[in-house]
């Protein structure tokens, strides 16, 4: 089977203004970042963002004007930050589009999208306002394809008119962009640890990319055809990117940065300071590997590398960091 | 006060809300030092699970994120959020879930998305739901964590992202909602649970230090009172487990 | 955490008659079959049965005359019998009820019965009799809540009236009866290779039965949580039964028994050679121990047992055999 | 006939129905064979799938189910039925899937479920769909593998167990199918295809030692034969990877 092997910048080359996308990962784990900040290079506008709960993977994208709208439950660094900044900034301004659904709903939307069904029953929402209010209008929903014609519909199950649920409706993305731990060349992916919505945001997307700490060869990931979840058709490239999901944790291979964190937050809750991360740490500089350097470098990543009986950095120093 | 911080009370009294055996459906801060200690002193059993996609997990190290790899530690079943709400939530298998919110009201709705009328022009947004909606409806029963200051207890809230007993008396139902609903809420200032027939919320115990009327004069909605006792003070045993188990690297302890 | 384990015996006599119940597995492989032969031994009567495409374990049920009440999309042992032999004489006598189904439509059933919900869209099914025509009569399902109120509905999509979906309604049955290769006695479950919809099964069941190969400890399976599917607060009991799917097969325990598949189907053709079958290998013998020597014992066994290379018996004579 | 099988010219034309690359949806028997004997030619890069659970497998021996252990030897991902259907087949990703039945129309309709106008009360009783009707509403496309009688293929089928092109031109369509249909029929008298039009079957190819009149003769329904020519015969090289190779055992050869 032909490689699907490209580099990290060719693979960001292939989103287009206007595209609708997905990224893999929760809030601190295995967001790809090195991408995140490849798009930023070129200068993406008018993405549309769908996920559950992203971090900063979303808020740093927000922050450089590349966000038109976004679908969403949560986003935030969670202990790192109860909110992002550049998101929370955006919305109060008025900058940005959103709907707001559940971490439970926007999962659903996914898993029916990569089930190939219009919408997911569920029995939650009912009663919020989550379910009886919208960010949207019915006019902006039906000037633009890329939004479900509803956000929700509530109905009675022909089964038990005693049931009510709420349909959640089927998500379809132009791409989904994953870090995993492991892939081969033509598109087995391993995921360890949490597998988050990685699977469901990859099957209802168009194009799939899936970025890695490491391509291993096939017969490794054949041999465990359990753990591996995700039909090698439906991933479409593949680029190698050591320690991708910095500064985030990706299991058994490395912890989250809390003072890479600590910096973007710090300077992200101004305009001057968001501006000065970016130029420091993303546009400043033309690769992840000058990335890498320009947050601390080999000796820092060494002191984020997993000890492999946890599959974290058990003496990680989170709290008083005093830089 | 005395020996304990406040937040260390919280932990303390959460922790008691969570009986042996039960499975708990646990959030970051508060609630991961309320669930692992209960693991560590009455409630060994209990099966702690983070919406991320971990089922059992037996922590060694307080997770910052309920996605964080510390997550992982122990955990007899590794998964993604699908599987946590759907085969776990949603089928009715979690005894308590945890929330918290800017604003509550009297009967236990939480607005944990904006302040302002209109949620499409907020004064202040804050996270949004994440899983909390999610918990509030499929729970089969919540303990709610809050900072008690009267603006976050008003009479009416802005939003309601995560239903409680909504307005009330069989309300909750009348929605659709199979299960659940508020059980405590667990403050800076008190303990408050929920009339069994109108829903309401009243006041269990205030915090050592306060009086009834303190806590009732910081509430934004009338507060009865009349029942209300003083929290107990946390167990030794219990403060030393927290701060030299559950939580030595001050993560979440303040 | 207490123990789950109680012996097969004593698991068996929870069912009590009438119950429903759903049987893991798929056509030649993982059928709790220990199982189903101390249900035939105890006489179980009247029960209902669900089921994607199960083979032998609910033809002997169904011969034995323990069956009222089939769901299901297939029963067969493949290339073994292209259809059970007791399960087709009893639905051309009229001594059984039955609804068909798809494999699709059935564990998408289960599914939503795992997942809580009424039902599940698919948009399979449309313009087949299967949706078209029904087995069982409106009066004969208003009359037993143990059946759908309805078969199936068919709806257009609240988000797109274009789009034609078929509704199909949950199964919640009182129980599911597992085998698996790997079990705590706490109930964490390993399930090695095709997991079938064992833990849909599972999860949409009262009470939940595992038979295994092998009781392990609790460090083995968490050392891998990515590959224990089932909660395990969601499985009631364990029981050790080696060889507990004879004649079927357990990926990486050992290999189907052709011989003894030959010999079930030669007999099972005719009532008088079904009553000698059950005589010999399930009532003329007290235990699954007995079983396994009436079978042909440790040497029978020894020449099935799978090959660590392959998960199978890469030299076992499946054809022409001459007993 | 000759120094070939009738089963082995089937297998043969079978394997030709699939196309370098394209993801096989392949149940047991003569699917099982076409499918290998494709993957070991021209087609090493097609990805065969098992409805029971399994993605890519490089078959060392031939499988006697879907379910067999053997399905998992070099599969690149092993999961159950659920992602399969869904993730797999319900998502459009399914390029051709192989079917086979008891009674066969003109427009592809296939019947394995029962003989007799009543199905509840059945004369004679076959397995049921499995997941064929699955298959047939959701492929891409789909090869119906036949024994050739005239009963087989008679004017009505008692039975829509599998949906083909329905009452053929647009009905498929209008039933709400989303995509697929018939696209081939493979029997032990020869290879039909369907009028892109009317969708009613035709006759392509009658196999060596037969005419077109035998099998239209065969044929409980009118069947075109006038473009009909002789069924190429294997090659020497298929039929050797197909004896030595696929099917060493007789597991399916005969």
């Amino acid at each position: 089977m032909p490689s699907k092997v490209i580099p990290l910048a060719q693979a960001a080359a292939l989103v287009p203004d206007g595209a609708t996308l997905s990224l893999g990962g929760f809030t601190t784990q295995r967001h790809p970042m090195a991408f995140v900040y490849e798009l930023i290079r070129l200068r993406r506008r008018n993405l549309y963002l769908f996920g559950h709960s992203p971090g900063g993977d979303w808020d740093i994208l927000i922050g450089a004007g590349c966000v038109k709208r976004v679908e969403l439950a949560y986003e935030a660094d969670e202990a790192f930050a109860t909110i992002g900044p550049r998101w929370r900034l955006a919305a109060e301004r008025g900058q940005i589009e959103w709907e707001d659904y559940s971490n439970f709903s926007m999962v659903a939307r996914f898993t029916a999208g990569a089930m190939g069904i219009p919408f997911m029953p569920l029995r939650s929402l009912l009663g919020s306002d989550v379910l009886a209010r919208g960010g949207l209008s019915a006019e902006a929903r039906a000037a633009d394809p890329r939004t479900s014609a509803l956000k929700l519909f509530e109905m009675q199950s022909p089964f038990d008119p005693r049931d009510r649920v709420v349909l959640v409706p089927a998500i379809h993305t132009d791409f989904a962009i994953l870090h995993v731990q492991k892939a081969t060349a033509n598109g087995i992916v391993r995921i360890e640890g949490q597998t988050f919505a990685d699977v469901q945001q990859a099957l209802c997307a168009e194009t799939v990319i899936v970025t890695c700490e490491e391509i291993v060869a096939e017969e490794s990931l054949r041999s465990e055809p359990e753990r591996n979840l995700i039909p090698m058709f439906a991933v479409h490239y593949v680029c190698p990117v050591p320690w991708g999901a910095h500064p985030y944790a990706v299991f058994n291979c490395y912890d989250y940065d809390p003072r890479q964190l600590k910096r973007y937050h710090g300077c992200a809750e101004s305009d001057a300071g968001f501006q000065t991360y970016l130029d420091q740490y993303v546009l400043g500089v033309k690769t992840h590997v000058e990335y890498l350097n320009a947050i601390g470098g080999a000796e820092r990543l060494e002191s984020l590398a997993a000890d492999p009986a946890y599959g974290y950095r058990p003496d990680l120093q989170r709290r008083r960091l005093d830089e | 006060m005395s020996d304990y911080t406040l937040t260390e009370l919280m932990a303390v009294t959460a922790a008691h809300e969570i009986q042996e055996g039960e499975v708990v459906f646990a959030g970051t801060g508060l609630p991961m030092l309320g669930a692992m200690l209960a693991q560590r002193t009455h409630a060994p059993g209990c099966c702690i699970i983070f919406e991320a996609g971990t089922v059992a997990s037996q922590l060694a190290h307080l997770p910052m994120s309920v996605g964080d790899p510390r997550a992982m530690r122990g955990a007899a079943t590794a998964a993604g959020l699908s599987e946590v709400f759907s085969y776990v939530l949603q089928a009715g298998r979690v005894d308590v879930g945890f929330l918290s919110g800017a604003q509550i009201d009297r009967y236990g709705n939480i607005n944990s998305t904006s302040i302002g009328l209109d949620p499409g022009h907020p004064q202040v947004r804050f996270s949004g739901s994440g899983g909390a909606c999610d918990i509030a409806c499929l729970a089969r029963r919540t303990v709610i964590i809050a900072l008690h200051e009267k603006r976050r207890f008003p009479d009416k809230i802005h939003y309601v992202t995560s239903p409680g007993w909504l307005e009330g008396g069989e309300s909750r139902e009348r929605a659709g909602l199979v299960r659940g609903g508020p059980d405590v809420v667990v403050t800076t200032k008190g303990v408050m649970r929920f009339r069994p027939d109108t829903k309401a919320m009243y006041l269990a115990s205030y915090h050592p230090g306060l009086t009834a009327l303190d806590v009732a004069q910081d509430t934004g909605f009338p507060l009865d009172v009349s029942e209300a006792v003083q929290t107990p003070s946390p167990d030794p045993q219990e403060l030393r487990i927290l701060r030299e188990v559950v939580d030595p690297e001050r993560v979440f302890r303040k």
